[in-house]
Order: structure tokens, then C-alpha cells, then sequence
């Protein structure tokens, strides 16, 4: 179930990468989180752990219904530009993605017996970092960047829920305020014209 | 205890005092001249202070503080008349170079004290002896003391910094401050760095003879009188440089007593320079003070209004010209004498080096005596060359005493050579050498000799007595003869003499230049607006030539042009990061995982290669894209 | 208690900032002076000292750090009641720029004295955020932009930290459980990690996402460009406390980096300093203006303050930190005034100042001008020269001391055309160009005496003698 | 102590003779009726009934420098090598301070050539100057060179020495060091192909220019000074590269010592004749013949010991 919903994880962000509209960016975007979610509340309810299911309603409550909800009337508010054509041509993005994937995969393989976790999960929130990053990278309005920037964001969750087996309570309540200050930050941004970047 | 004065230290505070003193009445004399009077007068003293402070340090902290010092107030010294055309370039370079050197004298220390600055230097020498690689302490020293004192290749900055500054101060730098430098290789090679391996003394010698050349070279060429001084002083410091390497050679190879000859040689000459150069900058700046003009070319016939200055100044240039009963002879002549008494050694590759340093000397002083007819002919005999010289007047009184004091300095070094070689004798015994007075002067003060075996006699004090006595008699009988004496114009072929017929310093260089044109690269600038018709008629003709020096051109300028073409490619790589920044964090993210991965973990070839080519793509792809 | 003293001027300065009576302006600096006490307090308390269970602890390093930030906050609080004299900004915006100033504040204060590195990071995230909206006050389209740059770049920087704290947690977490978030004794423990490859990498990641937010190689202009886009209160606020919150982190992980692996640790940081103060001092060699050279020297200083700190050279690093954290705002300060008239402008900038209050402003902006390229007898001199004696001494106990030496030249090298060219602007500054008149005032100049007062109080033989014991 | 001083008469004495004999021989061998060897001192004479026009441009130093070109190489005559074993000589005095002597004439010469402000003189003094500061390298190796084989560096005790001990293994050396010197001596004291003392054409002028507005005394000194310099470098030549006849009585050493000086000057007359002047950037070519031989001089000595 677990390795399904990373799965699952990894293919929404995949294919957020390619996408070139908007909303359907924003539309992955909640998937990939929800798919988070849903991460966190299994493994939550194997480990028996209160603070992960909690994490994990939130993540679905914020993450993969408020935060594109907000987006979206953002974007209408601020005549955010809906098409989101990628900067890099597809042909290289066919490349890199098998390509990022290997190399995380290559890089974890020192740790694969070492820890008692699976050395994969790392991997795979290693190469959703880059995957994330080359959301950014490959677009240059606005809207997806920050789309990528919260998707590194649920990189780190995952990174978070299945490497370590939950965070610190603390930690995790902090990096939502955190997002939702970055949110706030991002309103008050874009109180002028769209930039191009 | 952070200051020391052993004999040493005392020796060289009174090279300092000699050198100050006289310059304190010059200074009043001048200070009217300068606008900011009181920025140059707490400089001034802070940078004699901070001169004595650095030669009776104890421990490398006070050293340090003060050598530093002594290069920030000489910095504001030589700022003190920013307005200057070329002022603050020259500072600039003067500033840089100063600091250059000290960093090298920094790591020096670090390595030398074990990183704690305040152990004495006798505790160095115990550590230096335990480091791993003596030679990089060589180099650190060499490099330090060496931008210091100017010699070559770290001379440039010497003539753009010292006319720059005001007279005074030039003298004080000239001839003072140059000589810490060298205080600071007799301390530090003698008492730490000791004992030395040939190739260092080699290489010392070496430099000492390429500076000396270079040095006079360039000197003849200027024309600017400071700048033409300035360039003496670089070849100044190589002849002692020449006397120091012979001293360590000779001392590698256990020859004591003429290893102490040589160091006295060099001692002796540190403190001709001294003097003369000081008189001699003292010279030109009431020249300047006067006139208003550093061209050389503008000067001409200042004797006759300037009589104190121009004598003065014909006592320096005789002994600079290191020619005989003057103290600049004396100390060459050690300093020859020492280099003469390579015929006991066996080594062949100093056998071949040390004929060669002969020549470099030899050739030094005949160029030298070249350069101070030109200097000392062109500005003060002759004709007047431009109204600025028409209207000069013999300086103040105030400057006036300075000048005859720093000749009397001069004259003192020449009547009391015995004394100051005994002093220059105790503070090397001090350091552990062997003292060599009594070999010098065995039998009294008369005769001088060569501490070699079947080595050279000169008797500074019979010659000096000879050659007045001679000279007296001859003008006695001069005056008996009761000659008239009838004044006439100078006879010129049918014109008229004036200013501008009389030979020019350019002139005057003409075939020395022309001789080393492979070396000089000189650039001539011909303009002349002929009559139209004629060719060889013309209404007006100038002709001027420049010298760029070798090193600046070669060394510094390639310097300076790499250091603007590799800014140049920096500046246009850090312009991605203004629009790729996610890539370039994507890609340098990748580098680093991919690195660790490899180099931390486990190391091949292969993976290697391939992070390299994944890098190189990605980087092609994620960064510099595609043209557009 | 104690840390509800720290955090409340800044936060009265929130409050403050909300209402629109002339007095709450007055209140700024009064409150920001406040916060000397519990920090005095604090260096009297004996450490480590427990300001919130073991989240938030003070111990010698962060309550250094702490003063020096309070120290810079302060003078940029007095700097900010002349902001709108030297630059156009309407009033609703500097209420609001006080306002984040505040938040800016307490996220600095937390992550300074997080024991903990989530706090730490949530502090820093904080610290981040609102320095976006300080750049936009600005109301400038380069002001905008470099705003968007900031929040993209910096929140990249800031996930990269958080990422690599989570693989730390993650690779030390089988040992520690829950503890592993806490410094003190992820620092015991460091030794016993069973996957240091794990850490390792968790601990590039963590330190790149630091390099990029100091603007460490290859990410050298991004800084200096916002920095220019912005008021200049700010270019003070990030280059004297942001800088030191991510500085501090960088201290504590490579304290621990340095127990699990010391080589890879040190090459690592070698090799990324010099390749940033390889690239920065050509930068600084083509910079036209102050804000931007200013800005890349103090990324030079940071690389410095990083190779010290690895090198063993701790006493180094935090000295050249002090000098750095009152250098760099200070002369970011100054170029209010510097460049009120004329921008861009090197020449004649330290010339046309009348009276008192003119006078002492050129002579300390030329003195920290100095200060800056470590004439003796600068603190940066000082620190300097212990920061190479350490390289030296580390180098002389391994195998590679020629390895060594030749780095040092280099890096020499870079530093002597960072010299040259500081050297250059000084002159220039001073004797060249027009006198032109400018305005200076003295809450300015008793900022400035503050930061002077500061960097010769680190001199004193008490403060080194302070910054030795916390090596 | 008397054969010492008459020695140095004698020199004086011979001083004009030479450059007389020098100049008949040249005229006689170009057909012409020879001057008189006495025409030196009837010059002298001459000059020095004659009033002294003073140029109204010159300073101070056109009254002082003549004394102070004659002096030194006044001085310099008493440190000469004896003509005659056993003579009284002056032991103490070496190579670099005759040098020295040499170079403080040479210095005040020049400066009175720039003195009168005369254009000529300022062309005399320049090429003056470049020509001397290359003799001063070759002169230094040479005399290094001949004083190793010596084995003493004064000059006196090396004529001696090399008189008493001819270094037969350094022949070779000896004979470069002998061929460097005799082109110093040629160029030292302005003689074809360096220089033409004969002629005031501005071209082919060195000596001669530096001293076109000396008049009267002054040029009696000047051409004094000139004359001994001469006969310095002819008796140095005579008794470091010459050095036999010195076993002798006083009176036949000195015949046979005068007649080296005669052949010297004979030398020099037939070199002459022969040879056409260089033009001023052809003499470094000269002078670099003597510098190499200098060097080979030393360096043959030094490494091969030959």
C-alpha cells in the first residue's frame, strides 16, 4: 500500500511536469499532496502514531484542498496568465526524469543496508526534490513556481513520513505555519502584475 | 618584553636617527609648501616612530604592528597632495605592494612562531629549525623584505610611489625606509632563518645584481629627477643585496671571516645609501620646490641660484657615483673586494655565477656615473631651460640646514669609516658572526684591507688628504699665476646659445638608450608642423621618448590584463544565475550529491566520467539552454 | 521568562507598528535598546541555559550571536527612524516594514537559540518570509522582481536546509529517537551514527541550502542584485543578522559534520570557498557600486568565516564574524548617505561633509573601509591572521601541508585583488571626483559610533578572551 | 724614495712627449714634416701666458672642474707600479681605487662639458658617458683578471709580483686580459678608432667637445690631464703586460721602461694611421671585443686555469 501511494506520489509530480495548464497543474498538485496524505495516515495507522494521522488530515485539509483552492482564486484575482508553456522542450524532460530517477537511485545505494527504513524512500524524495525543482526551472511565470516551490514542499513531507517515521510534532506544525505565511507573503506579492520571470 | 635593543637594533636606530634628523629640519623648512599640515605632521612622526619601533621589536606581534604601521602612515604620507596627477595611482600600487609583502611576513611568522606571535626570535629559530620546508620560509622573507626594499621583480611600485610623495618624505622613504627592509633580512636570516643552504645566498646574490642593473638601467632613462632617484635606489638595494648574498655564500661555505666582510659591506653601503639618497632627494625636492616641475628637462643652470643645493647635491652624486675619496666608493669598493675573494672557492657553479655578478656591478657603476652627470648637468649647469628655472631662489634656511646636515652625515661616513665599521662589526659579533674590525684594519685606521688572502688596500683617509693637497696646490698655483679672466658667450659655431640649443637629458641618454633599445623598447614621439613645400623646413619640432619598463609591461601589466579578462568571464557566468537561478541550484545540488557520492563513498574512474558527462548535459540543457 | 524579554521589543515593535500615532515611532529604538538587558542578563546567567525546555538554549556561541544581532538591530532601528529622508516611501509602507522588521526579529531570535533544528529552521523560514515583503517596500519594478527572485530562491535555499535536516533526523534517529533534533546531543552522539553516508548527505544538502542563502559560489550576484533593488536598511538587516542565523546553523552542523567525518567535511568547504571567493573577488574586481560590493565582500567574509570555522580556527571565525556582523551593516547603512546624492558613484562619495556630525561620518566610513580589506588594526586583521595561523597548524599535523600552503596562495591571491580594488575605491572615495553636499544625520552617526564601538570592543582582552573559551 | 720621485717627473716629464711622438709618427708615416716632440710643452707654454676667456653661461664648476680633472690623475701617478726592482712604491693602493681616480676625472670633465652650455659640449659628455660606462665593466674584469695572476690586488705589488713570477701556466688568459686592456686604453683615452682627438668636426668629436669653450690655463690643465692619463695607462700597460726589465739598475730600467712607453705610444700611432674612426654606435662593438676578452680573461683563469 505504501510503495503504491509512493507510486502514485511520483507519478502525479511526473506528471505535473508536463502539464501546460494551470489549473491542471494546480489539479496535480492537489492529487500529488493527497496522495501525501493518504501516505501519512497509513503509515500513521501501521505505527499506531497520533501526531502522523493528525499530520496527515491536515496535509489533506490544507495541502490538497486549501492551498490549490486559494491558488486558483488567486490566479482569477490577479489574471494570472492559465497557460503555463514548459521553458524546456519535452524531448530533454523525456531524458532527464528516467535520468534524476537513476541518479537517486545510485546515490542511495550506500545507504540501502544500513538503515532499517527503506533506502528507497529516500531515493524517491531525493528525486522528487529535483522533479520539484525542475518544475521551477522549466517554467517562467509565476503560478507553476510556486506550484514547484510547494511540491518541494510535500517532497519534504514525504521525505519526512517515510524516512523517518514522523517528525517531531513541533517541526511539522511549524513548517504549516511557515506555508501559510508563505501563502500570505505570496498574496501580498502579487498585489501587482504578474512578473515575468 | 616587546622590545629588544641589541647591538643590532641600536645600529639601525641610528641609521634611522642619521637619516631623521637632518630630514626634521628639512621638513620644517618644506611644511609651508603643504596644505595639510597637520595630516602631515602626525604622519610624519607616527612614520618615524613606527621605523624605530619596527627595528627594536622583540616579537613578531610588535614587528609586525609596527612594519604595518610604518606602511600605512608612509601610505598618508604619500597622499598628502592627492591633487597631484598620478598621485593616487601611484598610491594605490604603492599600497598594494606594501601589503603584498606583508602577507608573505605574516605567514612567516605564523609558520615560524607556531601561530603564537609573541615568542621571541631566538625561540623561532628553534622551531624554523624543525619545519619541514626551510626554503618556503626563505621565500616568505625574501618576498616580504624584498617588495619592501624594491628589487627586482618587485621593484615597480618604487618609482611611481617616491616621487609622488612630498620631498621630504621621499627622502625619509628613499633612504630610511628602505633599509628596514634590510634590517629586516639581517635580523631574520642571521638570527632565525640560519644557517642557509648555497642556492639561497645564490639566489640573493642573483637578484641583488639583476636589481642593480635594472635599476641604473631604467634610471638613465627618466627624466623625471624623483623617479630617475627612485630607480637608483632599486639599484642601490641590489648592490647591497649583492653584498648580502656574498656574505651568506660565504658563510655556507664556512668561510667566516669573509662572510663578516660581506655583511659589513652590505651594512656599510646600507648606510652610504642612506644618506646620499636622502641628500640627493633632498636636493631635488628644493629643485622642485623652486621650479614647480619634476621634468628634468626644465631645469638647467641652478647653480648660480642655488649654490648650497647644487654643492650638496654634487657631494651625493660623487658618492653615489660610488667614485673615490667618497664613502659610496668605500663601501663598493668592500663590496667588490668581497666578490673578488671568490677565487678561493671551488664551487664551479659559483665560479661561473660570481664573474657575472662582477660585471653586473661593474657595468652598474659605469652607468651610474652616466646617470649623475645627466641628472647633476642638466639640472644645474648650463643655461636655465624654462622660465620656472629663471625664477628659482636658493631654498629657506630651514631646508638649507637640512641639507648640510645630511652632508655632513655624508662626510662623516666618509672621515669616520673605521668607527662605523666598528659598529657594523659589533652588531654582527652580537648576532654570532665572526668580527672582522681587526682584519679590516690591522694596522690602524689608515689602511683598509680586504680580509682575503692577497686581497685589495685602499686608504680612504690618505687618498682624501692626496687629493686635496693636490688639488690645493694646483689652484695655489693657479692663483699665483694671477691670470685675467675675461667673460665671453659661449662660442657656438656662429648661433646664438641659448636654453634651447643646449643638449637635453633626452639627448644626453641618447646613445646609452640607443645601445639597450632591445631592452628599453623606447617609444618616440616625433612631431614637427613643417612649411608647407618643404619637407625639410619646419616652423616647430618636438621630440620626446618614454620608456615603459620591461617588468611593468611584461609582469604586471599581463597581470592586470588577466586579472580583467578572468573578472570579464566571471561577471558574464554570474549573469545566468539572474534568470537560471533554480537551475543552477538543480545542477550545483546534483554536483554535490554526485560528488560525495563519489569521492566520499567509494572512487572510480568510471562513475567519474559519467557524473562528469550527466553534469555537462545537464548543465547544457538546464542553463545555457538553447539560443533563442 | 527570560525569552519573553528577548522577543518582546520586536514584538512591541509588531504591535507598535499597527497603530498610526507619531509616538510609536519614537518607541522603535527605545525598544530595540531594550533588548541589551536580557542579553546582558544572559551572558551573566551560567550556561548552557534552558529558555525553553531543551528547545531553546543559550550557550556561549548563540548568545554572542544574540548580541551581535541585537547590536545590529539596534543600529538599523536608528538608522530606519532617517529612512524616509533619504529615499521616497510613503508611510503606510514603513509601518509596514517595521512591522515584518519585528517578525524578521523574533524568527531570528528563535533560530539563533534553537537547540533544535526544526526550530531553527522555522525561525529561519520565518526570518525569510518576511524579509520578502521588507524588499518590496521598495516600490520599484526591480524592487518587485528581486522580491520574487528572493522568495523563490530563498524558499529553495530554505526547503534544501530542511531537507537535509530531515535526512540528519533520519540517519540519526535510530539512535536517538526524538533527540535527534537537538544539537547538544545529536553532537554526543555523532560519533555513533550508523549510517554516516546518510548524515553526510543530509549535511551537503542542509549546507548548500546555507551556501545559496549566504551566496556562496555559484549563486554569488543574486544577493547583491537584491540587495540593490532594496532599501538599504535591508541590505543591513541580511547581511548583519539574516547571514549570522544561517551562519550560526552552519556552525553547529559542521561541529557535527566535523565529528563524523573531518576530511569530507573540509574538502568540502574548501573546495566550495574557494571556488566562492574565487569568483566573488572577480565580481568585486568589476563592481560599480557600493551596495553590490559591499554585499559580495560579505560573501567573501562568510567563505572566510565558513574556512575558519572547518579549519579549527574558531577563535578565527568568530572574531571575523563580529567584524563582519558590524562591518557589513554599518556600511550598508552608510550608503544612505553615500549614495543620497548621485548614485552609483564612487569618486568624491567620502567628500562634501560639513560640520561635526559630516566629519565623523567620513572618518568612520573610511575607517570601516579599511577595516574591511583587514588593515591592522581591524578585528578582520586579526582574525585573519589566527584563521591562517589555524590552517596552517591544522595543515602542519597532516600530510598534505604543501596542498595546504598552495591553497593559502590562493587564496591570497583573490584576497590581495579584493585588496587592490577596496584600496582603490578608498582613494577614490576620498580624493577624488566632486564635493558634492550632503546630508547626514545623527541617528545615522550614533549608529555607526554603535558598530565602531562594537568592533573595538571585540578587541578588548576580555571579548577575545570570551571568544576563545567558546571554541 | 729618490728613484721614486724622479719616476714620477719622468712621467710628467714624458707625459706631452708621448702624445707628441704619437702624432709624428702618424704625420711622418702620411708623408707630412713631424711635429716636434717638444710641441707639447711649447703648447703649454703658450697656454698659459694666454688671458682665460671664462663663457658668460658657465657657473662655478667651469673654475673648479679643471682642477679636479688634473688632480686625480695626479694623485693616481704616485700609485703606479715601480719601473725598477727594489724602487720605493706605493704597496697600498689597488686596482679599484686607480679605477676610481680614473672615473672622478673622467666625472668632472663631463660635467664641465655641460657646463658652458654649449651644444657641443653636451654632445661631447653624452657620448663621453656612454662610452666610459662601458669601458668601466672591461676595465674591472681585466684588472680582476690580471691581479688573480698577480696573485695581489694592488697594483704596485701585482707589477711586482708579475715581474718577479711570470705566470707562464696562464698565458692565455694573460694575453686576453693584455688585448681587452690595450682597447681600453685606446677608448680610455680618446684615441682612433674611438675618437679623434685631432679634429673639431662635430661628428667624430668626444673629447674634444667637452672642452671647446676652455681656454688659457683651464685648457692647459684639461690637456695635462689628458697627457698623464695617457702615460698612465701606457706605464700601467708597460709594467702589468710588459713586465720585464725590471731587474735592472734604476737608470737602465728606466731606458728600458721608457722604451715600453715609447712602443705603447708607437702602437697606438700605427693603430692610427691604419684604421679609419668608428662612428659612435660602432664603438660598443669595440669596447664589446674588449669586455669578452675581459671575461674570457677571467673565466679561462678561473676554470681552465690557463
Amino acid at each position: 500500500m505504501v510503495d503504491f501511494l509512493i507510486g502514485l506520489f511520483l507519478a502525479t509530480l511526473i506528471t505535473a511536469l508536463f502539464t501546460s495548464r494551470l489549473y491542471r497543474l494546480l489539479f496535480w498538485y492537489s492529487l500529488n499532496s493527497l496522495t501525501l496524505g493518504l501516505l501519512a495516515l497509513v503509515i500513521g495507522a501501521r505505527l499506531d502514531d497520533r501526531a502522523m494521522l493528525m499530520t496527515g488530515g491536515v496535509t489533506i485539509a490544507l495541502k490538497a484542498l486549501a492551498i490549490p483552492y486559494v491558488l486558483k482564486v488567486l490566479s482569477r484575482r490577479f489574471g494570472l496568465s492559465r497557460q503555463t508553456p514548459p521553458g524546456i522542450k519535452t524531448q530533454y524532460a523525456i531524458m532527464l526524469v528516467p535520468a534524476i530517477l537513476v541518479f537517486t537511485f545510485y546515490l542511495a545505494e550506500p545507504i540501502s543496508h544500513m538503515v532499517q527504513g527503506n533506502a528507497n524512500y529516500v531515493a524517491i524524495s531525493i528525486s522528487s526534490l529535483f522533479l520539484s525543482l525542475l518544475l521551477m526551472i522549466e517554467h517562467r511565470n509565476v503560478a507553476p513556481k510556486i506550484v514547484g516551490f510547494l511540491s518541494m514542499e510535500n517532497a519534504l513531507f514525504l521525505l519526512g513520513t517515510t524516512a523517518t517515521r514522523g517528525m517531531p510534532m513541533l517541526v511539522e506544525l511549524g513548517i504549516f505555519f511557515d506555508l501559510l505565511m508563505a501563502i500570505v507573503v505570496i498574496n501580498l506579492l502579487l498585489y501587482r502584475e504578474e512578473a515575468e520571470l | 618584553m616587546a622590545f629588544l635593543f641589541d647591538p643590532l637594533s641600536v645600529l639601525f636606530v641610528f641609521l634611522i636617527l642619521l637619516g631623521a634628523v637632518p630630514n626634521l629640519f628639512y621638513s620644517r623648512g618644506y611644511l609651508p609648501h603643504i596644505e595639510r599640515r597637520w595630516h602631515y605632521r602626525i604622519h610624519y612622526f607616527a612614520f618615524i616612530l613606527s621605523m624605530l619601533g619596527v627595528v627594536v621589536a622583540a616579537n613578531g606581534v610588535t614587528f609586525l604592528l609596527f612594519w604595518e604601521l610604518m606602511s600605512l602612515t608612509s601610505w598618508q604620507l604619500i597622499l598628502t597632495e592627492p591633487e597631484e596627477e598620478g598621485t593616487i595611482p601611484a598610491t594605490r600600487f604603492y599600497f598594494f605592494m606594501t601589503h603584498f609583502g606583508f602577507v608573505f611576513l605574516l605567514l612567516f611568522f605564523l609558520i615560524a612562531t607556531d601561530g603564537d606571535l609573541e615568542i621571541g626570535f631566538a625561540q623561532m629559530h628553534g622551531i624554523v629549525a624543525h619545519f619541514a620546508y626551510p626554503s618556503l620560509l626563505f621565500f616568505f622573507l625574501l618576498l616580504g623584505f624584498l617588495s619592501k626594499a624594491g628589487a627586482v621583480p618587485l621593484h615597480v611600485w618604487l618609482p611611481y610611489a617616491h616621487p609622488a610623495a612630498p620631498s621630504p618624505v621621499s627622502a625619509l622613504m628613499s633612504g630610511v625606509m628602505l633599509k628596514i627592509a634590510i634590517y629586516g633580512m639581517f635580523r631574520f636570516f642571521l638570527d632565525v632563518l640560519y644557517p642557509w643552504p648555497l642556492e639561497w645566498g645564490i639566489l640573493v646574490l642573483v637578484v641583488g645584481a639583476l636589481s642593480s642593473l635594472v635599476g641604473v638601467l631604467y634610471a638613465l632613462s627618466e627624466h623625471d629627477i624623483k623617479a630617475l632617484l627612485a630607480n637608483h635606489s632599486i639599484e642601490n638595494i641590489g648592490i647591497i643585496l649583492i653584498g648580502f648574498g656574498m656574505g651568506m655564500i660565504f658563510d655556507t661555505l664556512g668561510l667566516g671571516i669573509l662572510s663578516s666582510f660581506a655583511f659589513i659591506a652590505a651594512l656599510f653601503h646600507t648606510f652610504n645609501h642612506m644618506s646620499f639618497k636622502s641628500l640627493l632627494f633632498m636636493g631635488a625636492g628644493s629643485v622642485l620646490h623652486e621650479t614647480h616641475t619634476k621634468n628634468i628637462e626644465a631645469y638647467g643652470g641652478l647653480i648660480k641660484a642655488m649654490p648650497i643645493t647644487a654643492w650638496t647635491f654634487l657631494l651625493a652624486a660623487v658618492s653615489i657615483s660610488a667614485l673615490p675619496p667618497t664613502n659610496g666608493f668605500l663601501s663598493e669598493w668592500m663590496i667588490f673586494q668581497s666578490l673578488l675573494s671568490s677565487n678561493t672557492i671551488t664551487d664551479m657553479s659559483l665560479k661561473l655565477a660570481i664573474p657575472f655578478a662582477i660585471f653586473a656591478l661593474a657595468l652598474t657603476g659605469g652607468l651610474a656615473i652616466a646617470c649623475f652627470v645627466k641628472a647633476y648637468g642638466i639640472t644645474f649647469l648650463g643655461l636655465q631651460r624654462s622660465a620656472n628655472a629663471r625664477h628659482a631662489h636658493e631654498v629657506n634656511p630651514a631646508m638649507r640646514l637640512g641639507m648640510l646636515a645630511m652632508a655632513g652625515v655624508v662626510l662623516s661616513l666618509m672621515l669616520f669609516a673605521p668607527s662605523y665599521i666598528r659598529l657594523f662589526d659589533i652588531a654582527l659579533v652580537s648576532l654570532g658572526r665572526v668580527g672582522a674590525y681587526d682584519a679590516i684594519f690591522p694596522e690602524g685606521i689608515w689602511h683598509m684591507h680586504s680580509v682575503a688572502i692577497n686581497g685589495g688596500v685602499v686608504s680612504p683617509l690618505i687618498l682624501l688628504a692626496s687629493l686635496l693637497a693636490v688639488t690645493g696646490l694646483l689652484l695655489y698655483a693657479y692663483r699665483a699665476l694671477g691670470v685675467k679672466e675675461r667673460l665671453h658667450r659661449t662660442w657656438a659655431c656662429g648661433y646664438r646659445t641659448g636654453p634651447r640649443t643646449q643638449y637635453s637629458a633626452t639627448g644626453f641618454a641618447g646613445p646609452i638608450r640607443r645601445f639597450f633599445s632591445w631592452l628599453y623598447r623606447p617609444q618616440e614621439h616625433l612631431h614637427r608642423e613643417s612649411i608647407p613645400g618643404h619637407e625639410s623646413k619646419f616652423t616647430d619640432s618636438s621630440y620626446e621618448v618614454h620608456v615603459r619598463p620591461l617588468f611593468e609591461r611584461s609582469l604586471y601589466d599581463s597581470v592586470a590584463a588577466a586579472a580583467n579578462w578572468v573578472s570579464y568571464w566571471v561577471y558574464r557566468l554570474a549573469h545566468f544565475e539572474q534568470t537560471r537561478y533554480a537551475a543552477m541550484i538543480f545542477n550545483l545540488t546534483l554536483m554535490v550529491l554526485f560528488s560525495y557520492r563519489i569521492f566520499a563513498h567509494e572512487f572510480s574512474w568510471a562513475t567519474f566520467a559519467l557524473e562528469s558527462v550527466v553534469m555537462v548535459i545537464s548543465i547544457k540543457v538546464l542553463i545555457i539552454g538553447e539560443k533563442e | 521568562m527570560m525569552l519573553f524579554f528577548l522577543l518582546l521589543p520586536p514584538l512591541l515593535m509588531f504591535v507598535a507598528s499597527f497603530s498610526r500615532s507619531p509616538w510609536a515611532r519614537k518607541l522603535l529604538p527605545v525598544s530595540s535598546f531594550a533588548v541589551l538587558i536580557p542579553v546582558a542578563l544572559l551572558f551573566r546567567l551560567p550556561k548552557p541555559y534552558e529558555l525553553w525546555g531543551r528547545y531553546l538554549v543559550a550557550d556561549d556561541l548563540n548568545t554572542y550571536i544574540l548580541l551581535l544581532s541585537s547590536i545590529v538591530g539596534i543600529g538599523v532601528t536608528l538608522a530606519l527612524l532617517t529612512l524616509d529622508r533619504h529615499v521616497k516611501i510613503s508611510t503606510k509602507a514603513l509601518y509596514r516594514f517595521y512591522r515584518f522588521f519585528g517578525l524578521f526579529w523574533v524568527g531570528l531570535s528563535l533560530s539563533i537559540l534553537a537547540n533544535h533544528m526544526g526550530i531553527y529552521w522555522i525561525g529561519l523560514e520565518m526570518a525569510t518570509l518576511s524579509t520578502v515583503y521588507m524588499i518590496k517596500t521598495n516600490r520599484s519594478a526591480a524592487a518587485h522582481k528581486e522580491a520574487w527572485n528572493y522568495m523563490i530562491v530563498g524558499a529553495i535555499a530554505i526547503s534544501l536546509i530542511l531537507f537535509g535536516i530531515i535526512l540528519i533526523y533520519a540517519a540519526s534517529k535510530p539512535i536517538l529517537g526524538e533527540q535527534a533534533m537537538l544539537f547538544d546531543a545529536l553532537l554526543i552522539k555523532a560519533r555513533e551514527i550508523p549510517s554516516p553516508f546518510l548524515f553526510e548527505m543530509g549535511f551537503a544538502i542542509a549546507a548548500l541550502g546555507m551556501f545559496v542563502k549566504m551566496g556562496f559560489f555559484p549563486m554569488n550576484l543574486w544577493l547583491a542584485h537584491i540587495e540593490r533593488a532594496s532599501f538599504y536598511p535591508v541590505a543591513a538587516l541580511f547581511s548583519g543578522i539574516l547571514e549570522s542565523g544561517v551562519m550560526a546553523g552552519f556552525f553547529r552542523f559542521s561541529r557535527i559534520a566535523e565529528r563524523v567525518n573531518y576530511d569530507h567535511l573540509f574538502f568540502f568547504v574548501f573546495a566550495y570557498t574557494l571556488l566562492t571567493i574565487f569568483i566573488v573577488s572577480f565580481l568585486i574586481f568589476r563592481a560599480k557600486d557600493f551596495m553590490r560590493l559591499f554585499s559580495l565582500s560579505g560573501i567573501e567574509h562568510m567563505a572566510l568565516i565558513a574556512l575558519f570555522w572547518v579549519s579549527g580556527g574558531s577563535f578565527a571565525a568568530l572574531l571575523h564574524f563580529g567584524a563582519h556582523a558590524f562591518l557589513k551593516p554599518a556600511l550598508f547603512l552608510s550608503t544612505g548617505v553615500l549614495e543620497s546624492t548621485g548614485r552609483y558613484h564612487f569618486a568624491g562619495a567620502l567628500r562634501g561633509y560639513a560640520g561635526l556630525r559630516g566629519k565623523l561620518f567620513w572618518f568612520l566610513v573610511g575607517l570601516f573601509m579599511l577595516a574591511i580589506v583587514s588593515i591592522p588594526p581591524s578585528p578582520m586583521f586579526f582574525s585573519e591572521l589566527y584563521g591562517f595561523a589555524a590552517m596552517i597548524d591544522d595543515a602542519k599535523s597532516s600530510h598534505h601541508l604543501l596542498a595546504m600552503l598552495g591553497a593559502i596562495a590562493l587564496l591570497l591571491a583573490l584576497l590581495s585583488v579584493i585588496f587592490y580594488r577596496f584600496v582603490a575605491i578608498y582613494q577614490s572615495m576620498k580624493y577624488e571626483g566632486e564635493a558634492e553636499p550632503k546630508k547626514v544625520y545623527s541617528s545615522e552617526v550614533l549608529a555607526l559610533t554603535i558598530f565602531a564601538v562594537g568592533l573595538v570592543a571585540l578587541l578588548l582582552p576580555s571579548s577575545t578572551a570570551f571568544l576563545k573559551g567558546i571554541g | 724614495m729618490i728613484g721614486y720621485v724622479s719616476t714620477i717627473v719622468l712621467l710628467l716629464l714624458l707625459a706631452p712627449i708621448l702624445l707628441s711622438f704619437i702624432k709624428a709618427v702618424k704625420m711622418w708615416l702620411l708623408y707630412k714634416r713631424p711635429v716636434s716632440l717638444l710641441q707639447g710643452f711649447r703648447d703649454f707654454g703658450k697656454l698659459l701666458r694666454k688671458e682665460t676667456v671664462v663663457s658668460e653661461e658657465a657657473s662655478a664648476m667651469t673654475r673648479i672642474a679643471p682642477f679636479l680633472v688634473l688632480s686625480p690623475l695626479l694623485v693616481a701617478l704616485f700609485y703606479l707600479p715601480p719601473i725598477a726592482k727594489g724602487a720605493y712604491y706605493v704597496s697600498f693602493v689597488d686596482a679599484f681605487t686607480l679605477t676610481g681616480l680614473l672615473a672622478l676625472s673622467t666625472f668632472f670633465l663631463m660635467l664641465l662639458g655641460l657646463d658652458s652650455a654649449s651644444s657641443f659640449g653636451g654632445m661631447g659628455s653624452s657620448r663621453e658617458a656612454f662610452i666610459s660606462a662601458l669601458v668601466e665593466p672591461a676595465m674591472i674584469l681585466t684588472i680582476f683578471s690580471v691581479s688573480m695572476m698577480a696573485g695581489d690586488l694592488g697594483i704596485g705589488q701585482a707589477g711586482v709580483n708579475l715581474a718577479e713570477h711570470f705566470p707562464r701556466e696562464h698565458t692565455a688568459s694573460f694575453l686576453f686580459a693584455a688585448i681587452s686592456f690595450f682597447i681600453l686604453l685606446i677608448a680610455e683615452n680618446g684615441r682612433i678608432p674611438v675618437d679623434n682627438p685631432e679634429t673639431h668636426l662635430e661628428l667624430t668629436m668626444v673629447h674634444e667637445a667637452m672642452i671647446l669653450d676652455i681656454t688659457g690655463v683651464y685648457l692647459a690643465l684639461i690637456e695635462t690631464a689628458a697627457s698623464v692619463k695617457f702615460v698612465i695607462f701606457a706605464s700601467l700597460f708597460a709594467s702589468l703586460f710588459l713586465p720585464f726589465g725590471m731587474e735592472e739598475a734604476w737608470l737602465p730600467a728606466a731606458m728600458i721602461f721608457v722604451g715600453k712607453l715609447f712602443a705603447v705610444a708607437l702602437a697606438v700611432a700605427l693603430i692610427e694611421v691604419n684604421t679609419a674612426k668608428l662612428r659612435l654606435f660602432k664603438v660598443p662593438n669595440l669596447l664589446g671585443i674588449a669586455i669578452v676578452f675581459a671575461f674570457l680573461s677571467l673565466i679561462t683563469y678561473y676554470v681552465l686555469g690557463a
